[in-house]
C-alpha cells in the first residue's frame, strides 16, 4: 500500500518532478510516439483509400450502414466524460483528490472528443460536403435540419470540444505561469509566456479566476451529460428495434463515466510509470478512483439489466427478437464479452488489495475499455443486422479490414495527441498539488491543535 | 510626489497575512492598502480575500449576458431558419418543431455561456496583461510576494515592515 | 433570409402535410391537389421482376455485379421479395408468396426528420424526395427507414468497371441524374414522369387526370398489379381502391383492422409504426376449396 | 479510378444543348471543359428529335418467340426504353424484364461490330466487300446438299429471303433449331386438337390445370398470358376468382402463383392425367374411360406420389367448376415418353369439355410463307449427323448458339469443325461465333429492320421491327440485308430494284396493301401509318379445331424404379429471364434475382431439403452434378419447392464465351444432359437425364437477395398476408 502525497513536500520540489516530465523525452516516449505514428498511419491510409473508393470499401452494406465509426464514435465521446467527472464534478464537490490527476483526465476529454469528431468525418459518405451540416447563412440558402439528432450531435459535440478545451486550457494558466518562469529560454519560453497571458498570481487574478473556473464547470457538468443523452438520441430518437429506448440516455450516460474512468485507470498507470509520478498519483488516490469506477460499473449494470428488461416486458417483439439476437446470433460472444468485461469483471475491484495492485488495475481498466468498446458495437451492429425488415437482415455482415484500420488509427492519433500533450502542458497541475498539500497540512495542523486544546 | 514598487517575498500565508493587516491599519502617507497593495501567491488561498477585504467579482455577469444571449440567437437563428426554409418540410412534423429546437437552444445556451464567461474573466482580471516589472518566479514556486505601490517617502517604513515580519527578499524599483 | 418569408412560413408552422386522405379540409386553400399513393395487388403480382428490371431502365440504376451483390450493395430500388409460408408445411402447396418493395413514400417518414443536412423532404405532392446534391451520406434516413428501402451509392459507381461500359452510358435517362458515390438514393415515384405530367396539365391547364402518368414499374407490371395515381382525385383508380378496402391514409390503425370479421383485404406494412405508408398492398389470395 | 469506363462526356456528346442541364445536375466532377470534342447544338434538329423531348417510335421486341409490340422511347437519337405497346393484342402495353432488356442487348459493350475472318488462329477484320465475296467464293461450285442454315425460329420476311436464298443454292437444308421449345406439346396438340397452338382463354377459365406450364414465366407468351391470368384471378368477373393448380416436380414462377402446387414425380403427368379422367367417371365417352381404367386412384397415388386425396380433391374441383383448362407444358413434355404425357394432359382437357371454351383455334393465315417456321431440337440432331458425315460444305448459322446448348454427348463442336467453312451471323462473340471461320455482324434488334408473325398471338397480326435509332457502329448489318446482299450475288436482276432490306420490305408492304387493311391508300401514306403502328392486322379466315378424344396411340410407361448409380432427376429449369443463355450478357438479367431462388450471377442446384439431409449437403456446399454424359459443378440451394427425387438447375447460364457478363457465370446444364430423346418426336428429353449428387467439400455463400431467413417472415404480421379466399370478398373490388 502506497502512501499519499506526503505533507510537506516542497513546493519547489513539486515544480521540479513535474517540469521534468516536460523536458528531455525519454527513449519509451520516442517509441510510443514512433507506434502511434504509425497506427496514425494505417488509419490514414484506409481513409485516403476510403475517400477515393467509396464507402463500399469499409464492407458497409443496406442493413448495416453504420458500422464500427459510429460504434467507435460513440465510444470516444464516452470516454471524454470522465475528464468532465474529475474535473467539474469533484471540483464542485471539493473532492481534493482529484487534484493531481484531472489534468490529464480533461486532456483525455478534449482528445477523445476530436477523435470522436473525426469518426463523424470518416463516417460521412461525402466527406468532400461536410459543411453542408454547419448552420451558417450561405448562398445555398440552406440550412442543416435541425430536427435531426445528428445535427444535435455536431452541436453538442462542438459545444462540448471547445468548452473543454477553454475549460482546460484557463485551468492550466496558472502552470504554464510556472513554466514560463522555470524553462530554459527559447522557443518553448516564448510559448509559455504567450500561453500564460501575463498571468502573474495576484490577488485580482486568482479572484477572478476562482469563480470563472467554478461556473464554467457548473456548464460543463450538464453539458457533459446532455451530450451522451443526445448521443443516446442518435439511436433512441430512431425507430430501430434495440434502440428505440427511454432508458438509452442514462444509460449511455453512465456507459460513458463508466469507460472514461476506466480509461483514466490506464493513462493514471501509465504517466505514473512514464514520468514516475509516484509521489503525486499516488496509491490512495488510484484507490478512491477505483472504488468510484466501481460504484459506475454497478450503475451501469444496473441501467444495463433496465434496458433489457425493459425490452423484454414490453410488448414489442421485434426489439425482443433483436435481443436474444444479441444473446445467441452471430455476435453472441461479442456480447456476452461486453456483459462479462463490463458487469463481472469490475467485482475484482472489491477486493481490497487488488484496488491499489498496478498490474492488476491496469489489465482490469484495459478490459472494462474493450467491454465499452463491444456495448457501443452491440447496440450497433445487431440491430442494423436484425432490423424491422426481415427480409434485409444480414447476418453476414462483417466490418472490412478497412473499418478496423481506421478504428486503429484513431487510437494511434489519440496517443499521438496525448503524447504531444504530455510535453507541453503539465500533465499534473502544480498549483492545485500545492493547493491541495497546503490544505491538508492546514488542517493536519488544525486537527492537532484541536487535539491539544482538548474538549 | 514620485512613486515605487516595492516587492516583498515571504515563505507563507500567514506572514503574509501578518504583514497586509499591519499594513491595512497602519497609516502610511501615499498608500492606500485597497489599491496600492496587491498580493501575489502560488496558489488561490480563499483567506487572501479576507484578509485584504472584500472585492467584487463580476464574472457571473458575463456569465448570465453569455447563456442568455446565446440560447436567445440559438432559437431565434433556428426558428428563423426553419421558417425561412419552407422546402424543408417533414411529413407529420411541424414546419417550426420545439422539442429538436429546445436541444439546440440548450446547448447554444451553456456554449454562450462558457464562452462570455471566458471573455468576462480576461476582462475581469486585466489579462492577457504585460508582466509587472517586480515579478519573482518565486512566486509561482512557493513564496507569497507582497507587491506594494507606494510614494518614494514612505518606502522606508514600508520596508521596515517587511523586514520585520522576516522577509525572504524585498525588491525595489523606481515610480513613474 | 427575408422578414415576410419568414412570417408567411411562420403562420404555416402548424403541417401542411400530411392531411386525411379524403382531401384536405380547404381543398381550394390547399397549395397541392396532389397525393401520390400506389396500390399493389399481390394476388395478381407473380413475381416476374418486370417491374424491377424496368425500375433500371428507367432510372438510371447501376447493375453492381456478384462481389457487391454478396456485400449486400445492391441497388434495386424495387426488389421482388419471395416469402414462404411459415406454417411448416412439408411442401410448399400454396406456392410462394411475392412482394414488391420500394420506398413507401411515407407521410410520416421516419428518414425525413433525421437527415442532419435537410437532404430528404416532404413534397407537395405528399412524396418523400431525395435531394443527391444536398445529401452528405450520414446514412441515417436509411437506418431509421424500417423498410430498408433506400440505397446507398457504395462505390462511385459511373466510374466503376462494367457498370455504363461504353456504349452503354448512352441508354441512361437524362431526365434524371446519374448519382455519384455517397450519395442515398431511393425510389421517386418516378419523379421524372410526375413532375412532366404534372407541367403539361399545368401548360393545358387543367388538373393530373387519372392515366396521365405511370411510374416505370406500373407500366411494365404485366398482370396490372400496381396502380398508381393521385390519392386526392376520388377518380383515381388508386384512391377509389383505398376507399373500397377501407384504408386511410393518416391512421396507425385502421377502423376496419379493429372490427373482427371485416372481409377486405388492403393493408400497409409497418402501419403500426405511424410511418403512413403510401403504399397499400392487397393481401394475396389462396382458394380455400382446394 | 478506372479508365475507359463510363465518361460524362461521352454521355453528353450525343446530348446536344438540350439536356446537358438535366445531365449536368448530377453529383461529382460536372466539368465539360477539359474534353475536346465538340458540342454541337441543334440548330435545326431533325424530325422529330427535339431536344429534351421523348419520342415513341413503335417495333416489335425480338428478345424471345412472344414478339410482343413494344414502343421504344427515343431522345436526342438514341433510344433510352423500351415499354410495351398499349395498341398490341399480345402484351397490350405490358413488357417482361426480359424485353426491357432488350436496350442492353442494343447498347451492349461486347458486340461484334466488324466482319471477322478466321485463318488458323489469327483472327482479321475484314470489309464488307471482302466478306461477301468470301461467301461467294466458298459456295461457288458447292452442290445444294452441301450448304445448310442453321436458325432458331423465323417468321415474316427474312423467312421469306432465307427460303429464296436457299432455293437459289438448290439446298433444302434449313435447320430451324430452337434448344428450348414446346415442340413436343405443339406435335401432341396437333394431334389432338388439329392445331399446333390453339389459343387458350385462362381469363375465361375457372380452374387452371398446369401440368408444368410455366406460362406466367417462360413458355410461349408470358406477357400476353401474364394479362390473361390477371383477368382469371379477378373476383369481380362472373366466373368469380379461377382457381390455379399447377404439376410439376420442380415449381415454376406459375407454380409459386398456384392455389395448389402439386409436386409429382417426375415424368409421372400422364399417369396422374389419366387417373383424374379415371376418377372423373361421368361424361368421360367409354373409350376413353377404358383406357383410363387400369388408372385406379391407389395406382396412381403410388405412381405419381400425389396423395389419393388430393387427386379426387382435384377431381371433384375441375367437376364442380368448369369450364377448366388444363395445359401440358415443358416440365411434363421433356421425357422419352413426353408425348405419351402431353397425349394424356391433352385428353384429360378434352374430356373435361373445354376446347371450344377456354381454348379454341387460331384463325387461318392468308400469307403461309410469312408464318413462323419454328425451332426444335430435332433439327439439331439431324444436322449433327449430317456434319458428322463430313456431307456439310458450308454452314451458315443465325440466332442460335448451338455449340453452347448442345449436349456434350452429341460432339456437335468435333462434328462442326468437319464443316470446312462455317459463318455465323452474330450479335457477340457467343461459342458458336468462336468456332465459325467467319463473323457477320448483326445490327441489334433495335437498329434493324423486320418483320415477323409470332406463333402465338390472339388476333392474327404481322409485327413491323423498325430501327429506333441509328446504328451504333457503322459496320453492321441487319440479317436481311445480308441474305439481300447474298441474292444479288446470284440474282441481281432479281432483286434489283430493292436498295436495301428496307426498300425490299416496303416493297413488300405496299404490294400487298389491299390485303393489309390500305386497300385505295397513298403508298407513302399507308407504309407510314403502318410503321406508326409497327403492326397490321393480316387477313385470316377463323379455324376451328377437330379432333375428339381418342385413346389410340396412347400408351404410357410404368415408372421406373430410380437407378442406382444416377438416383436423381435432373430438371433443367427455363428462367423467365435467362431462357436458354442467349441473354446471359445482359447485366440486368443477372442481376435481377431469380424469382424462386433469389439467386443471382450464378447459377444453383435446387435440391429438396429432405434430400439434401440425407446426402448431407447444406445451402452453399458446392455439388457436382454428374450424369452419365458428364459433370458440373455449383452451389447446392435447398429449395422446398421441387420433388424429393428430383433436383433442378437453371438453363442459360455457364458461357464460355459471349462477353463479359456471361463468360464464367454459373455451369452449363446443357453439357451434361443424356441422349434420351421423346420417342415420337425426337426432341431432346431434356428432363430425362438422371445424375448423382456429390459434395466437392467447398462451401461458398450463396449470392442472392434472399436474406439469411429464407424467406421467413419471423412471424412480423403484415409483411407479405396471404388470406383464404372464403375470407374475403373479392366481388366488389375496384
Amino acid at each position: 500500500m502506497g502512501k499519499d502525497i506526503r505533507e510537506d513536500i516542497a513546493w519547489a520540489h513539486i515544480n521540479q518532478d513535474v517540469l521534468k516530465s516536460l523536458e528531455n523525452p525519454r527513449p519509451l516516449f520516442w517509441v510510443i510516439v514512433f507506434v502511434a505514428l504509425m497506427m496514425f498511419g494505417v488509419g490514414v491510409g484506409c481513409e485516403v483509400y476510403q475517400y477515393q473508393m467509396g464507402m463500399g470499401v469499409a464492407g458497409l452494406n443496406n442493413p448495416n450502414v453504420w458500422g464500427l465509426y459510429i460504434a467507435t464514435f460513440i465510444f470516444w465521446i464516452g470516454m471524454s466524460h470522465s475528464g468532465t467527472l474529475l474535473s467539474a464534478i469533484l471540483h464542485l464537490m471539493h473532492a481534493d483528490w482529484r487534484k493531481p490527476i484531472y489534468r490529464f483526465a480533461e486532456a483525455m476529454t478534449t482528445f477523445s472528443l476530436m477523435t470522436a469528431g473525426l469518426f463523424v468525418m470518416v463516417h460521412l459518405g461525402r466527406l468532400w460536403q461536410f459543411y453542408y451540416a454547419v448552420p451558417y447563412p450561405n448562398e445555398r440558402w440552406t440550412w442543416p435540419n435541425f430536427q435531426s439528432p445528428l445535427l444535435w450531435d455536431a452541436m453538442a459535440i462542438f459545444t462540448y470540444l471547445s468548452s473543454s478545451v477553454i475549460f482546460l486550457y484557463v485551468g492550466s494558466i496558472p502552470d504554464f505561469a510556472i513554466c514560463r518562469d522555470n524553462i530554459h529560454p527559447g522557443w518553448r519560453k516564448n510559448l509559455y509566456t504567450l500561453l500564460a497571458l501575463g498571468w502573474e498570481g495576484t490577488d485580482r487574478q486568482w479572484r477572478n479566476f476562482r469563480v470563472t473556473y467554478l461556473t464554467v464547470a457548473c456548464f460543463l457538468i450538464p453539458l457533459a451529460v446532455s451530450v451522451h443523452s443526445i448521443v443516446a438520441s442518435d439511436f433512441a430518437m430512431s425507430q430501430q428495434p434495440g434502440w428505440h429506448v427511454t432508458s438509452f440516455p442514462p444509460y449511455f450516460v453512465a456507459g460513458a463515466l463508466y469507460s472514461g474512468c476506466a480509461a483514466i485507470i490506464t493513462l493514471f498507470i501509465i504517466l505514473r510509470y512514464v514520468f514516475k509520478f509516484e509521489e503525486y498519483m499516488t496509491m490512495p488516490i488510484l484507490k478512491k478512483t477505483v472504488r468510484l469506477t466501481f460504484a459506475i460499473a454497478m450503475v451501469w449494470t444496473y441501467l444495463n439489466l433496465i434496458e433489457f428488461a425493459s425490452v423484454w416486458y414490453s410488448h414489442d417483439e421485434v426489439a425482443k427478437a433483436v435481443l436474444i439476437d444479441k444473446a445467441t446470433g452471430r455476435f453472441a460472444p461479442f456480447w456476452w464479452a461486453m456483459n462479462f468485461c463490463g458487469s463481472v469483471v469490475p467485482f475484482t475491484m472489491m477486493v481490497k488489495r487488488w484496488q491499489t495492485s498496478i498490474p492488476i488495475m491496469f489489465a482490469v481498466s484495459l478490459l472494462l475499455n474493450l467491454g465499452m468498446w463491444l456495448e457501443r458495437w452491440m447496440i450497433v451492429t445487431p440491430t442494423f443486422s436484425h432490423g424491422y425488415y426481415p427480409w434485409t437482415m444480414d447476418t453476414h455482415y462483417w466490418p472490412s479490414l478497412v473499418q478496423w484500420g481506421i478504428v486503429f488509427g484513431s487510437f494511434g492519433w489519440f496517443t499521438l495527441l496525448f503524447m504531444v500533450f504530455c510535453k507541453i502542458v503539465p500533465s499534473v497541475s502544480m498549483y492545485e498539488v500545492k493547493e491541495m498539500v497546503y490544505h491538508r497540512s492546514l488542517a493536519t495542523k488544525k486537527a492537532e491543535l484541536g487535539l491539544e486544546g482538548g474538549h | 510626489m514620485s512613486k515605487r514598487h516595492m516587492l516583498a517575498l515571504y515563505n507563507n500565508f500567514d506572514e503574509a497575512e501578518a504583514v497586509v493587516r499591519e499594513l491595512r491599519n497602519s497609516e502610511i502617507k501615499g498608500f492606500n492598502a485597497a489599491d496600492d497593495l496587491v498580493v501575489k501567491s502560488p496558489i488561490e488561498h480563499p483567506e487572501v480575500e479576507e484578509f485584504l477585504g472584500h472585492k467584487p467579482v463580476n464574472v457571473q455577469w458575463f456569465t448570465l449576458i453569455g447563456a442568455l444571449s446565446g440560447g436567445l440567437l440559438a432559437f431565434f437563428l433556428i426558428a428563423g431558419s426553419q421558417a425561412n426554409f419552407y422546402s424543408q418540410m417533414k411529413g407529420g412534423k411541424p414546419i417550426v418543431p420545439f422539442p429538436p429546437d429546445f436541444v439546440l437552444t440548450y446547448e447554444m445556451f451553456i456554449l454562450g455561456g462558457v464562452y462570455i464567461t471566458v471573455l468576462g474573466f480576461l476582462i475581469c482580471a486585466g489579462l492577457p496583461a504585460r508582466r509587472s516589472p517586480l515579478y519573482s518566479a518565486k512566486v509561482s514556486t512557493d513564496q507569497i510576494g507582497l507587491l506594494v505601490r507606494v510614494d518614494d517617502n514612505s518606502a522606508a517604513t514600508l520596508r521596515s515592515i517587511f523586514t520585520k515580519h522576516q522577509a525572504l527578499e524585498i525588491q525595489e524599483e523606481a515610480g513613474k | 433570409m427575408s422578414v415576410s418569408n419568414l412570417l408567411e412560413n411562420w403562420s404555416k408552422f402548424r403541417h401542411t402535410h400530411p392531411v386525411g386522405d379524403k382531401g384536405h379540409p380547404d381543398w381550394e386553400a390547399y397549395p397541392s391537389e396532389i397525393k401520390w399513393a400506389m396500390s399493389i395487388d399481390l394476388d395478381a403480382c407473380t413475381g416476374c421482376n418486370a417491374c424491377s428490371v424496368a425500375c433500371y431502365a428507367e432510372n438510371n440504376l447501376p447493375v453492381v455485379g456478384k462481389e457487391k451483390y454478396s456485400h449486400g450493395q445492391a441497388m434495386h430500388w424495387m426488389r421482388i421479395e419471395r416469402y414462404w409460408d411459415e406454417d411448416k408445411r412439408e411442401v410448399p402447396n400454396q406456392g410462394a408468396q411475392f412482394l414488391p418493395m420500394l420506398c413507401q413514400q411515407c407521410e410520416a417518414a421516419p428518414c425525413e426528420t433525421v437527415c442532419p443536412v435537410g437532404a430528404t423532404n416532404h413534397t407537395e405532392d405528399g412524396l418523400n424526395s431525395q435531394i443527391y446534391n444536398r445529401c452528405i451520406g450520414s446514412r441515417y434516413c436509411s437506418a431509421n427507414c424500417p423498410y430498408k428501402v433506400r440505397y446507398f451509392n457504395w462505390y462511385d459507381y459511373p466510374t466503376t468497371e462494367n457498370v455504363w461500359p461504353a456504349p452503354m452510358e448512352q441508354q441512361l435517362n437524362p431526365d434524371l441524374t446519374v448519382r455519384g458515390k455517397g450519395v442515398m438514393e431511393k425510389c421517386t415515384f418516378c419523379k421524372q414522369r410526375t413532375y412532366t405530367a404534372r407541367n403539361n396539365a399545368k401548360t393545358e391547364g387543367r388538373k393530373i387526370h387519372d392515366g396521365d402518368v405511370q411510374t416505370a414499374c406500373q407500366q411494365a407490371c404485366p398482370t396490372n398489379a400496381i396502380s398508381f395515381g393521385n390519392l386526392f382525385d376520388p377518380e383515381s383508380r388508386v384512391a377509389k381502391q383505398w376507399e373500397q378496402q377501407q384504408v386511410e391514409l393518416i391512421k396507425e390503425e385502421q377502423e376496419k383492422d379493429v372490427k373482427p370479421g371485416n372481409n377486405l383485404r388492403g393493408y400497409r406494412i409497418f402501419e403500426e409504426l405511424r410511418p403512413y405508408p403510401s403504399v397499400m398492398y392487397l393481401e394475396r389470395v389462396r382458394e380455400s376449396d382446394v | 479510378m478506372i479508365e475507359n469506363g463510363f465518361n460524362r462526356r461521352d454521355f453528353l456528346k450525343v446530348l446536344g444543348w438540350g439536356g446537358t442541364a438535366v445531365a449536368l445536375s448530377g453529383c461529382g466532377n460536372t466539368s465539360i471543359e477539359n474534353g475536346k470534342e465538340t458540342v454541337v447544338s441543334y440548330v435545326e434538329p431533325t424530325d422529330y428529335q427535339i431536344p429534351s423531348i421523348g419520342v415513341y417510335y413503335n417495333s416489335t421486341c425480338a428478345q424471345c418467340d412472344a414478339g410482343c409490340n413494344i414502343e421504344g422511347r427515343v431522345r436526342e437519337g438514341r433510344v433510352l426504353k423500351l415499354e410495351g405497346n398499349p395498341a398490341s393484342s399480345i402484351n397490350r402495353g405490358k413488357m417482361c424484364g426480359l424485353g426491357q432488356a432488350g436496350v442492353q442487348a442494343h447498347y451492349n459493350p461486347d458486340r461484334v461490330t466488324e466482319p471477322l475472318l478466321r485463318a488458323g488462329t489469327t483472327t482479321e477484320n475484314i470489309t464488307w466487300e471482302k466478306a461477301l465475296a468470301t461467301i461467294n467464293d466458298k459456295l461457288n461450285g458447292l452442290k445444294g446438299e452441301e450448304i445448310a442454315f442453321l436458325t432458331g425460329g423465323v417468321s415474316g420476311h427474312v423467312k421469306v429471303l432465307l427460303k429464296n436464298y436457299l432455293d437459289v443454292l438448290g439446298s433444302k437444308n434449313h435447320y430451324a433449331y430452337e434448344a428450348v421449345s414446346p415442340a413436343v406439346v405443339r406435335a401432341s396438340n396437333k394431334k389432338a386438337y388439329g392445331v399446333e397452338m390453339p389459343r387458350l382463354h385462362l381469363d375465361k377459365a375457372k380452374v387452371i390445370v398446369s401440368f408444368g406450364a410455366d406460362f406466367l414465366g417462360a413458355w410461349v407468351s408470358p406477357v400476353h398470358f401474364s394479362q390473361q391470368y390477371a383477368q382469371f384471378r379477378k373476383g369481380n368477373r362472373p366466373e368469380g376468382r379461377g382457381v390455379l393448380v399447377q404439376i410439376e416436380s420442380k415449381m415454376t414462377l406459375t407454380g409459386a402463383n398456384a392455389d395448389r402446387w402439386i409436386p409429382i414425380r417426375p415424368g409421372t403427368e400422364g399417369i396422374l392425367a389419366m387417373g383424374i379422367i379415371n376418377a372423373l367417371g361421368v361424361g368421360v365417352p367409354a373409350d376413353v374411360a377404358a383406357a383410363a381404367r387400369d388408372y385406379t386412384t391407389d395406382r396412381v397415388s403410388k405412381d405419381t406420389g400425389v396423395s389419393a386425396e388430393q387427386i379426387l380433391g382435384l377431381t371433384e374441383l375441375l367437376k364442380a367448376r368448369s369450364p377448366s383448362l388444363v395445359l401440358a407444358g415443358s416440365a411434363a413434355e421433356g421425357y422419352s415418353h413426353g408425348s405419351q404425357n402431353a397425349a394424356a394432359i391433352a385428353l384429360l382437357n378434352q374430356v373435361l369439355g373445354n376446347v371450344g371454351k377456354t381454348m379454341d383455334a387460331p384463325a387461318n393465315v392468308q400469307f403461309a410463307q410469312l408464318t413462323p417456321t419454328t425451332g426444335n431440337s430435332l433439327a439439331l440432331n439431324d444436322l449433327n449427323d449430317v456434319m458428322a458425315m463430313g456431307k456439310l460444305k458450308v454452314l451458315f448459322s443465325y440466332g442460335v448458339n448451338p455449340v453452347y446448348t448442345a449436349p456434350d454427348c452429341l460432339k456437335l463442336k468435333d462434328n462442326l469443325n468437319k464443316v470446312p467453312f462455317k459463318v455465323a451471323l452474330a450479335h457477340y462473340l457467343d461459342e458458336t461465333a468462336m468456332e465459325a471461320d467467319l463473323v457477320l455482324p448483326l445490327d441489334s434488334a433495335l437498329e434493324d429492320w423486320g418483320s415477323s408473325v409470332p406463333e402465338y398471338m390472339p388476333e392474327p397480326q404481322l409485327s413491323i421491327q423498325q430501327p429506333l435509332m441509328e446504328n451504333l457502329y457503322p459496320n453492321t448489318r441487319g440479317v436481311g440485308d445480308i441474305l439481300l446482299a447474298l441474292l444479288k450475288q446470284r440474282h441481281a436482276d432479281q432483286y434489283k430494284a430493292y436498295e436495301d432490306f428496307y426498300s425490299y420490305l416496303r416493297g413488300a408492304f405496299v404490294q400487298n396493301k389491299a390485303a393489309l387493311g390500305g386497300a385505295g391508300a397513298d403508298d407513302d401514306a399507308f407504309w407510314n401509318e403502318t410503321l406508326g403502328k409497327a403492326m397490321v392486322k393480316l387477313p385470316g379466315t377463323a379455324g376451328s379445331l377437330s379432333g375428339k378424344p381418342t385413346v389410340a396411340g396412347l400408351s404410357l410407361p410404368a415408372t421406373k424404379a430410380s437407378e442406382g448409380a444416377y438416383p436423381l432427376r435432373l430438371i433443367p429449369s427455363v428462367s423467365p429471364s435467362q431462357r436458354d443463355g442467349r441473354h446471359a450478357n445482359l447485366s440486368w438479367l443477372q442481376e435481377s434475382p431469380d424469382p424462386l431462388t433469389t439467386v443471382v450471377w450464378d447459377s444453383w442446384v435446387e435440391i429438396h431439403p429432405k434430400t439434401a439431409a440425407k446426402l448431407g449437403i447444406v445451402e452453399g456446399d458446392i455439388v457436382e452434378v454428374t450424369s452419365l454424359s458428364g459433370s458440373i459443378k455449383s452451389q447446392a440451394y435447398l429449395f422446398p419447392g421441387i420433388h424429393p427425387d428430383a433436383v433442378s438447375m437453371p438453363l442459360g447460364y455457364g458461357h464460355e464465351a459471349m462477353g463479359r457478363y456471361a463468360k464464367g457465370t454459373g455451369a452449363n446444364v446443357f453439357k451434361i444432359l443424356d441422349p434420351l430423346f421423346d420417342k415420337e418426336t425426337g426432341e431432346l428429353a431434356i428432363n430425362e437425364t438422371n445424375v448423382r449428387i456429390s459434395k466437392t467439400g467447398k462451401r461458398v455463400v450463396i449470392v442472392k437477395e434472399e436474406g439469411p431467413n429464407g424467406g421467413s417472415q419471423l412471424g412480423r404480421p403484415k409483411i407479405a398476408v396471404k388470406v383464404s379466399s372464403d375470407k374475403v370478398d373479392l366481388s366488389k373490388e375496384v
